[in-house]
């Protein structure tokens, strides 16, 4: 039976706002990986433990769930860049097994610590304000998604003005293109992956409390939102914001197409199955650069 | 150790896994044939049985796979069925299920290292390879579990109590020992601990990178393959959940933890490991979910970050005089 | 007169590695000095070892008196040294003016940037018309000039300059060289300056030290060195 | 002496973005010989090889082997064919021992490992590196004990030709000495023909048959050790004044 026009264009509404979100996620991901080539296994665990903090405040000051953003994302930047001197640093430079094999052990720590705290059931700190749906022709809207997205776009133009056109944006590009040569730049390398790190876990704790305005958590979240931050960076190449905007829409699309269309159960195997179609085929990316 | 090591007797390197295995035979014995102890114990021999395979893709060619489970689940889910649905020996079944992964591993295999897909996005290829058929098994199998029906005896390798399919476990254990330093030994295993150093210098000394690498993962493939419907049975059931990512980083942990490349580390890894998480579960299960996931957690990063060459270094010297008395002198 | 930068009995390498076994040198202020020798002897160690580069096991690195042996190589930039890395060092995903702009990173440098660049435009006035090019689409040449217009960007008083001429024509390397004259005498810059074209670099240099296998074997005027039986032989057997 | 030359390469032209590293490059190594083969700092020496073991692919131009055109063969199967090659960057195997690494290469030829251990320790026996260490870890030893290893790792694949790259680049005058001997010894003792690469002259010269000089990606000069350093093209890329 063939899915109703309806459907598919409700379905690409969704996609989109959901691939706004994962761009946010993705973009942080990218930046760590990009600038001081560490492969981060737990980013979307940090999302994760961020989300539980959301549903927490939220919860016990009854507050709308983005207003505990101001909290958290500072808060997470500083955790960022404790786990940077305390995990990444040491590792920085060594085998890519080792890196991936440490921050799969940084994530079933932060995942099991939130199972003890707060077992496996979902928790959702719905937003009252947002939670409503409104008809656009013949799709309908949810406000908190609209919002989400909207907001996830800002910041992530936001963040690619902040690398084209500040000093500390040149930094952070030279620094990824050419460690040396940026010290010998007067940049302070050390400085600038403190901070990407920092920024990167940041965009975490900010993509939670967008998640949880109509999303729930559970200690395993992170899982999903970690893998698809890679399948983004995959197929996006290290090209830049454009790219990593452009892939999370495609992946965003392809999942909600799928939810929609087969089946919840498989939206993460059909992103995997482009993940490796593009793997196999484009190897620097869709829009990566040469 | 004075001059280097020109001569080992030809067959000395069989001696410690047949001692080891001997000793181990009696494990039913020393508890009694107590059967959730032999239980546990059957466990974890399966358990190291999966990582010692994983050696030889991740410890000697240096791949970081995270697909074990993929290619335990197609082994045994195939043989479990195979047995329920037509009757066929779980003999067959496990042969059929080795030979599947193999295939399966030959499908992902082979674009991967032909378009020469390394480190991180090895590692992801394997990770999506997992998530796709748990999600595949899903719409085929429906969200149940399945459970291995009550039928006995050697036919179907399935028995009322445990010691059998334990000593089953542990003739798998061996011979994946031995397949270990066998290709340790060989040229296999010299060409692929080169890749793992240096791919671009092991080409130039005319190592076919691809194609050893394919067999790395076929050989280890077939080994879990093969494994996978004794990990269906002691588990009781099977189902999508099979297809997990967790246990795939799990068995990548204990080949890490115990050093890659090392068997008596990594076996002494998931024998820890593997008794460990049982005592944790045990004690903490109820009222602590995960506290022994939070343990591998903690101990991931702290050997990653302190001591990476992982236990082998530790084991190495606890072994020292065993194996000078095995072998006569220090082998590699 | 006290140096402006001095080394002295410098052991320093790359990790387990060590490269230079002992090696000191000074450079006057305003004064132009050349360090040749053969490939691997240790002359690009010893410009990363000033920068602090390099893992440093015994010796001190002193800038106008001030010992920075301890600092790292931001700060060292800070103070007045700047290399133009072998190879160039070309930020090649950036722009020619962002290229331009790193140079002048350090605070101070900052400050004075506008007015920098337009010395540097007037040096090089390719980049001008390039400056919103991608580096990567400029030519060896113009690469070249980037690198040290990028390195003068952050005003030094010591300029590191590591084969700088290494796959120019030798036209070109004759024009850079005019500018290295130019830099000296204009601007002021005082250069280390290390080189294959051992001739052209003696005829520019004040003094010279030749390395061989990690240290310092010869050391004198340009002029008395270009006649030295020992460096012709090392790079010609006669 | 066959009239075939081991190694043919005609015309080799290889660009990087818009560097010309090799421009026309041909060039022939004899069997039996040591061919020196210097040039400044990016005169396209490494390309060459690169191009040669099949790294890189030339843009234009053939290389042969005794005959045979292996232009854009996988390194792998340039090696089987019999070119071996070692780095001007060292490229050490760090977990494996010396001799293990040396019987990666020697397992080439055979796929018994006792005899690849044998043949292992032979070559490095006879290339001098000290018995004591053969059992030590890549990460454990000096530079120059690295440049024996990369060096007898190679010439343990059995090689019709061998081509080093910058071996004496940063040793000690004495272990350069060292060194000719073992290059010497290659040649004559297991009659590898060899192409040396390297900056310093004295060293080619005193190892080298005849020699051939790169200049900006072009062969400029050709011929007798002795003649060739006279030659005022060669002395003038190497001392920096204009040529022409």
């Amino acid at each position: 039976m063939l899915p109703s026009p309806s459907l598919i264009v409700q379905s690409l509404v969704d996609g989109v706002f959901l691939g706004f979100l994962f761009s946010l996620v993705a973009l942080g991901l990218s930046l760590v990986f990009g600038v001081m080539g560490f492969i981060n296994f737990a980013h979307g665990d940090f999302l994760m433990a961020s989300a539980y903090l959301v549903w927490v405040l939220a919860s016990s000051l009854r507050t709308e769930p983005l207003a505990t953003a101001a909290l958290t994302v500072p808060l997470f930047f500083v955790v960022g860049a404790a786990v940077y001197f305390l995990v990444a640093r040491p590792l920085l430079g060594r085998e890519p097994l080792m890196q991936i094999a440490v921050t799969v052990g940084v994530g079933y720590v932060l995942q099991n610590v939130a199972l003890m705290s707060f077992r496996a059931e979902p928790r959702a700190s719905l937003s009252y304000a947002l939670n409503t749906y409104f008809g656009l022709g013949p799709v309908s809207v949810h406000a908190a998604k609209l919002v989400a997205a909207l907001m996830s776009f800002a910041i992530v133009v936001g963040l690619d003005y902040l690398l084209k056109r500040t000093w500390f944006g040149l930094a952070v590009r030279a620094t990824a293109y050419d460690r040396e040569t940026a010290m010998l730049m007067g940049v302070d390398v050390n400085k600038v992956y403190v901070a990407v790190f920092g920024l990167g876990i940041a965009l975490t704790a900010l993509a939670s409390s967008l998640w949880m305005t109509f999303g729930q958590v559970d200690p395993y979240l992170g899982a999903s939102f970690g893998l698809v931050s890679w399948i983004v960076i995959a197929l996006g190449g290290l090209g830049g914001v454009p790219g990593i905007l452009a892939s999370s829409l495609i992946i965003g699309v392809v999942q909600s197409l799928t939810t929609n269309i087969v089946s919840p159960s498989v939206k993460m195997a059909a992103a995997s199955v482009v993940f490796l179609l593009v793997l196999w085929f484009r190897p620097r990316g869709l829009f990566g650069k040469v | 150790m004075g001059g280097p090591t020109l001569k080992a007797s030809r067959f000395g390197w069989l001696a410690p896994p047949l001692a080891l295995a001997a000793l181990c035979g009696l494990v039913p014995h020393m508890v009694g044939f107590n059967q959730y102890y032999i239980l546990v114990a059957t466990r974890i021999a399966i358990v190291a049985s999966v990582a010692l395979s994983w050696n030889i893709i991740g410890g000697l060619a240096g791949q970081l796979d995270l697909a074990s489970s993929a290619y335990l689940g197609l082994g045994g889910i195939l043989a479990a069925e195979l047995m329920i649905k037509y009757g066929v020996t779980p003999w067959i079944g496990m042969l059929a299920g080795a030979a599947a992964s193999a295939g399966v591993a030959f499908l992902i295999g082979y674009p991967l290292f032909r378009f020469g897909i390394r480190e991180v996005w090895y590692a992801l290829s394997t990770v999506a390879l997992v998530v796709v058929l748990h999600e595949l098994a899903i719409v085929l199998m429906g969200p149940f579990d399945y459970y291995v029906p009550p039928v006995e005896g050697w036919y179907y390798l399935r028995f009322r109590t445990w010691e059998n399919l334990y000593y089953v476990s542990l003739v798998l254990l061996a011979f994946v020992i031995v397949v270990n330093l066998w290709v340790s030994r060989s040229k296999l295993g010299y060409y692929l601990k080169a890749i793992r150093e240096d791919e671009t210098a092991a080409e130039a000394l005319g190592v076919d990178v691809r194609k050893y690498k394919l067999l790395a993962l076929l050989i280890y493939a077939t080994l879990v393959g093969f494994a996978g419907y004794l990990y269906v049975v002691t588990q009781r059931t099977y189902s999508y959940k099979t297809f997990s990512a967790p246990f795939s980083i799990y068995i990548a942990v204990i080949g890490i933890v115990g050093g890659l490349g090392s068997v008596d580390g990594i076996l002494l890894a998931a024998a820890m490991l593997g008794m460990a998480e049982e005592y944790l579960r045990a004690t903490f299960g109820g009222t602590l979910p995960g506290l022994h996931l939070l343990v591998y957690g903690l101990l991931l990063v702290t050997v990653g970050v302190l001591r990476p060459e992982g236990l082998a270094t530790v084991t190495r010297r606890l072994l020292r005089p065993v194996r000078t008395r095995f072998l006569g002198g220090e082998s590699a | 007169m006290s140096p402006l930068l001095e080394i002295k009995d410098v052991e320093a390498g790359y990790g387990p590695f060590v490269v230079l076994h002992g090696v000191s040198l000074r450079v006057d202020r305003g004064e132009i000095v050349a360090l040749v020798g053969p490939n691997g002897a240790g002359k690009t160690t010893t410009l990363k070892t000033i920068v602090g580069l390099t893992t440093l096991y015994r010796g001190r690195v002193v800038l106008d008196g001030r010992d920075v042996t301890r600092e790292p190589p931001h700060a060292r930039v800070g103070r007045g040294l700047a290399l133009v890395p072998e190879g160039r060092g070309i930020f090649v995903p950036l722009t020619v003016l962002e290229n331009l702009r790193l140079g002048a990173y350090s605070r101070e440098a900052r400050a004075k940037m506008d007015e920098t660049l337009e010395m540097v435009f007037s040096v090089f006035p390719r980049l001008k018309e390039r400056r919103n090019q991608i580096a990567g689409t400029l030519s060896g040449e113009e690469s070249q000039m980037l690198a040290i217009g990028r390195a003068l960007m952050s005003r030094p008083r010591v300029l590191l300059l590591d084969e700088s001429s290494q796959g120019l024509a030798p036209k070109i390397v004759e024009e850079l060289f005019e500018v290295f004259r130019r830099l000296n005498s204009e601007w002021g810059v005082t250069m280390l300056l290390v080189e294959q074209h051992v001739k052209r670099s003696l005829e520019l240099a004040n003094r010279a030290y030749v390395m061989e296998s990690g240290r310092i074997v010869l050391e004198g005027e340009s002029g008395e060195l270009m006649r030295n039986e020992m460096l012709r032989k090392a790079y010609l057997v006669v | 002496m066959s009239s075939e030359p081991i190694l043919r390469v005609e015309g080799l032209v290889k660009r990087f973005g818009g560097v010309v590293a090799l421009n026309g490059v041909s060039l022939e190594v004899r069997r039996g010989e040591i061919l020196g083969i210097i040039g400044p700092n990016g005169s396209g020496k490494t390309t060459l090889v690169n191009c040669v073991t099949g790294i890189y692919r030339p843009d234009f131009g053939r290389v042969y082997l005794l005959g045979e055109d292996i232009t854009g063969e996988p390194p792998h199967l340039v090696a089987s064919k019999g070119v071996a090659r070692t780095w001007q960057k060292v490229r050490p195997f760090a977990k494996m021992t010396v001799l293990e690494a040396v019987m990666a290469g020697a397992l080439l030829r055979t796929g018994d490992v006792e005899e690849a251990r044998r043949e292992a320790v032979n070559v490095l026996t006879m290339i001098g590196f000290p018995r004591e260490k053969f059992d030590s870890p890549g990460r454990s030893i000096s530079l120059v004990e690295h440049k024996l290893v990369d060096l007898a790792r190679a010439v343990a694949t059995r090689p019709k030709l061998l081509l080093v790259d910058e071996i004496v680049a940063g040793l000690r005058p004495h272990e350069v000495e060292a060194m000719v001997g073992v290059i010497r010894r290659v040649n004559k003792e297991l009659g590898v023909t060899l192409g040396v690469i390297e900056h310093v002259m004295r060293f080619i010269v005193s190892i080298s048959d005849r020699v051939v000089v790169l200049h900006e990606g072009r062969l400029i000069a050709e011929g007798p050790p002795s003649e060739v350093v006279q030659n005022p093209l060669v002395v003038e890329a190497y001392l920096g004044t204009r040529p022409m």
